[in-house]
């Protein structure tokens, strides 16, 4: 058995990860219909989605006056690509499409890209209220950026490798959520955020009239929304392999195992933002600096000397 | 692919960030500049290591310095930026003559 | 032809709704908003989002340009509703359903080349009332930053205006944009705007007013009744902190209030359930907690508002909510950041007092 | 394959980097810069340092948007709606840097190189860590004191209003006079 899966899986992951996709979003209707008092049947919220995508591929795209055609089109275009470069390293079972001896800094390099894409959304709109939901995913981004790294330290200092797929055997004993609490949930945190998702939604927020994606209509939308979902998958399902133990577990094979732990994770983050106001930006810079930063840190010297204690670096 | 090609390559970049730091009036393009020059750089460190000594990690860690330099230059040219800015309302580089004494 | 139809037409069965109401027509909307909640309609955040555009009550002069200008922003496939009555609602938005799934209506209202035509300028004193955020669709001439007639500005191609510089509180000096915010936008009291000149999404400068003020001949204005006046704001409020369920819930409360005739026992359980949850969730405070600037004011107020609604319900009378005059909500708005204006403006929830905050220098404010 | 690989990157690195210089959009400018960034990050990818190639594109994509925000911060006419000329001495700097190239280039390709030495390790990540925390050590701790310094430096620098102005000479103050306050309530 290879340590990757056959070249065929290359095509087939954008549509799982467009299926469990859907799944959220539908799943993220019902929520919101129970939150709001106003129950949605689920055969309603199961074609939403669909219902959704098809009125934006009918709708009429926009231009901007004055605005920049080109680095919007870009900015759209980059979300839904990183998070699928992100998605390539994800085990899908025990093995990934591309296992790259660096598969976390991959990771982190690709999604790093939603800054550049919604910031270049929000200023080729040239419109105002678009223009401060791009420059609030800045300033979120400079806030999550440093304990999402340090989470993806910890769990690599955990395995003692940069190997996705090595991170996931050093877990077949002892889930690293056991170990490292606090670099898992700066990491889910950092999903969010990443995702401008929920409590990090202030990029898109209702204040700014949809923020970055105030002007776009269409297909540009489409593309937009489609690529902020398929970021939110990603991110989350990478929690699975860093620190729920990947495929591994009792009775069911590796591949259910993954896609029961992703829901999993993802119906924590939906039910996070049904939960939850929407934090302020310098509520959660100031929070993410002075306090979780410091907290990864001191998480990732924690796994560290554990890591030395075990016998030593390998 | 071969060594020349890596440093003609790395020479044309470095030559066009000179130009740009040369020719800019404003702070920022012209760190613009400096920045394309490092970039010429890391592809020549790059090249080297590959090309010469592939068995030390003397390129890498050049590498891992040019990048944590460009850092710097940025921080330190955005700071500067500021403060000049701040106390005399100026970004170019013509207008901050006090530099040239 | 028959996919394309069939397209529109399971593509229509889920529109977004922008409403937009003039002053005066808040019983109306909530009307409406119950009705668009009932079929699971989603409401628009912006034009670009909306593919049915509701006009509730007679827009008057200055309010009807700025329709035009967001109905010109709407993508197609769209359609556009008038809603003077209750009686109406139901068949205008069917109707408007019906329009979305006309392929031959569509073709007719699809834009020239993608952008909208412009529309002729009036008067200067009305071409401000257009930037409403979403300005950059309405007209060749405007640009959301800048008025061209503002003076500092230059002249660029297109008619777009450079912005003015300014000191920001920082003590650097940058870029200030001028803006209108409103009328429409989410969670927006109906017919106020707010000029504002804005460095980055710092409000420097403020100065509100009310649209069509002056119109003596308007129908007596439809009020609320306090309960529902204060659950209306608070879930607005709760809409702009991003805490969807709880607005709705508030939002759900009004109209229960409003238009069905329950039984108060249950409309009061709920409120105090809602109390419950504002006044638990630490995130709440954590987030509008503050010393300065109507911000802890804001949690207050949101407080206020819910145990005014509770007292109404129980039918204790519970206070009438506090009349804000404009210049006061203006002096409030300097200085606060974006996220932190646009709460200011839904718990000050102004009314317009045609006697008291007419300004006499109407002229002078563009 | 790889021949034409290279091409492309390398010229996408040198348009890219020219056209820095060129277009008016001050945001065009700086995602230019990024796009050349990235081609060198391929480039760098293509000998095999991965890792240090990944850090190349994370570093550079988000100091290429916080250097947007910067630009578009200080700089009037940041959309290019208006084309102005930002250049000044453009033929000595022009000559200068034709002189650069052609030394560099002549250099490159008229020097005798010596012939490659050794072969690359199995895991170049691996022998980059163990150099950095063995050998290079000193140049690790130096750069990590350079940063620290820097931080420290360019806060100074910038900042217009210090922990005394926010909370009184002698600190004593129980909370700053900020307009909006963090989220510990500093």
């Amino acid at each position: 058995m290879s340590a990757v899966l056959p070249l065929g899986w290359a095509v087939l992951l954008p549509v799982l990860l467009l299926a469990v996709t859907w799944a959220v979003v539908a799943a993220d209707v019902l929520a919101a219909g129970r939150a709001g008092g106003r129950p949605v049947p689920w055969t309603v919220a199961a074609l939403t989605p669909a219902r959704e995508a098809l009125r934006l591929l009918v709708g009429q795209r926009r231009r901007a006056v004055g605005g920049d055609e080109l680095l919007r089109g870009i900015g759209g275009a980059v979300l839904p690509l990183a998070a699928l470069l992100a998605a390539v390293v994800l085990p899908l079972g025990l093995r990934p499409v591309a296992d790259l001896g660096v598969g976390i800094v991959w990771f982190n390099a690709m999604e790093v890209f939603a800054w550049a894409a919604v910031w270049l959304v929000g200023w080729g709109s040239n419109s105002t209220l678009s223009l401060i939901g791009g420059y609030r995913f800045v300033a979120q981004g400079l806030a999550w950026e440093l304990p999402h790294m340090f989470a993806l330290i910890t769990a690599a200092v955990g395995a003692q490798s940069l190997r996705v797929t090595d991170v996931v055997a050093a877990q077949q004993g002892l889930w690293f959520v056991v170990i490292m609490p606090v670099a898992f949930v700066a990491f889910l945190l950092s999903v969010a955020a990443m995702a401008f998702w929920g409590p990090f939604g202030a990029p898109v927020g209702r204040d700014v009239a949809g923020g970055a994606a105030a002007e776009l209509g269409g297909v540009d939308r489409l593309v937009f929304v489609t690529g902020r979902w398929l970021l939110l998958v990603a991110a989350a399902a990478m929690a699975v392999p860093l620190f729920l133990g990947g495929g591994h577990g009792p009775w069911l094979p590796a591949w259910a195992w993954v896609l029961v732990k992703t829901l999993a994770v993802l119906a924590a983050v939906v039910a996070l933002r049904h939960r939850l106001p929407t934090i302020r930006m310098e509520r959660w810079t100031e929070f993410s600096l002075v306090v979780l930063t410091p907290a990864t840190i001191a998480q990732a010297l924690v796994v560290t000397l554990v890591a030395l204690g075990e016998g030593g670096l390998r | 692919m071969n060594l020349q090609a890596f440093l003609v390559v790395a020479a044309a970049l470095v030559s066009v960030g000179l130009f740009g730091a040369l020719t800019q009036q404003s702070i920022v393009m012209v760190m613009m500049g400096l920045e394309l020059l490092l970039n010429g750089v890391i592809l020549a460190a790059a090249a080297f290591w590959y090309f010469l000594a592939p068995s030390g990690t003397e390129g890498q860690v050049l590498i891992v310095i040019v990048v944590t330099a460009m850092a710097i230059e940025m921080a330190a040219g955005f700071a500067v930026t500021t403060a000049i800015y701040r106390a005399k309302r100026i970004d170019m580089t013509d207008d901050a003559t006090e530099l040239r004494g | 032809m028959d996919l394309r139809n069939a397209l529109l037409r399971a593509a229509a069965a889920r529109p977004h709704v922008l409403v937009v109401g003039g002053v005066g027509t808040d019983r109306l909307r909530a009307r409406v908003e119950q009705e668009i909640a009932r079929r699971r309609w989603p409401v628009a955040t912006a034009p670009a989002d909306a593919d049915v555009l509701v006009v509730v009550g007679r827009p008057g002069p200055e309010l009807d340009p700025v329709i035009d200008g967001v109905w010109a922003a709407v993508p197609v496939p769209r359609s556009r509703a008038q809603i003077t009555g209750e009686d109406e609602i139901a068949s205008a938005l069917e109707a408007a359903v019906r329009t979305l799934s006309d392929l031959t209506a569509q073709h007719a209202l699809a834009l020239r080349d993608g952008l909208p035509t412009a529309h002729t300028d009036t008067s200067p004193g009305e071409q401000d009332q257009h930037a409403d955020g979403h300005d950059e669709q309405t007209g060749h001439d405007e640009h959301s930053g800048s008025h061209h007639h503002q003076e500092g500005g230059m002249e660029l191609p297109g008619g777009l205006a450079m912005a003015d510089l300014g000191e920001d509180r920082d003590g650097l000096v940058l870029d200030q944009l001028h803006v209108a915010l409103g009328p429409v936008l989410p969670e927006w009291p109906s017919g106020l705007v707010v000029d504002v000149v804005l460095q980055g999404d710092v409000i420097q400068e403020a100065r509100s007013r009310f649209l069509d003020l002056d119109l003596d001949d308007r129908d007596a204005p439809e009020c609320l009744p306090d309960a529902a006046r204060a659950l209306d704001s608070a879930a607005r409020v709760l809409a702009l902190v991003g805490w969807d369920g709880p607005a709705a819930r508030a939002r759900g409360l009004r109209d229960a209030l409003l238009f069905d005739r329950v039984d108060g026992s249950r409309v009061l359980e709920e409120v105090d359930d809602l109390r419950r949850r504002v006044r638990r969730s630490r995130l709440l405070r954590w987030m509008l907690r503050s010393a300065e600037a109507g911000r802890s004011e804001v949690l207050e107020t949101l407080h206020d508002k819910l145990l005014s609604a509770r007292c109404a319900v129980a039918g204790a009378g519970g206070a009438a909510p506090v009349a804000v005059d404009l210049p006061a909500l203006d002096s409030r708005l300097v200085g606060a950041e974006f996220a932190a204006a646009r709460l200011i403006v839904a718990v000050a929830d102004p009314q317009p007092q045609p006697t008291l905050t007419r300004p006499a220098d109407r002229g002078g404010a563009s | 394959m790889t021949t034409a690989l290279f091409v492309v990157l390398a010229a996408t690195a040198v348009v890219a980097g020219a056209l820095v210089f060129r277009v008016d959009s001050m945001a065009r400018a700086t995602f230019l810069l990024l796009l050349s960034f990235l081609a060198v990050a391929g480039l760098v990818l293509m000998t095999g340092l991965q890792y240090v190639g990944l850090v190349i594109v994370l570093m550079m994509v988000i100091e290429m948007v916080v250097m947007a925000v910067f630009m578009i911060m200080y700089m009037m006419n940041p959309a290019g709606l208006m084309s102005m000329s930002m250049f000044h001495n453009t033929r000595g700097a022009a000559v200068i840097a034709a002189a650069t190239f052609v030394a560099l280039a002549g250099g490159a390709l008229l020097v005798d190189w010596p012939v490659r030495g050794g072969s690359p390790a199995p895991d170049p990540t691996m022998a980059l860590g163990e150099s950095l925390m063995s050998g290079q050590m000193l140049t690790m701790m130096t750069l990590g004191v350079t940063l620290f310094a820097t931080i420290v430096g360019t806060v100074v620098l910038a900042t217009g209003r210090g922990r005394y102005d926010r909370l009184g000479d002698e600190l004593d103050a129980p909370a700053s006079d900020d307009r909006d306050r963090g989220g510990v309530g500093r």
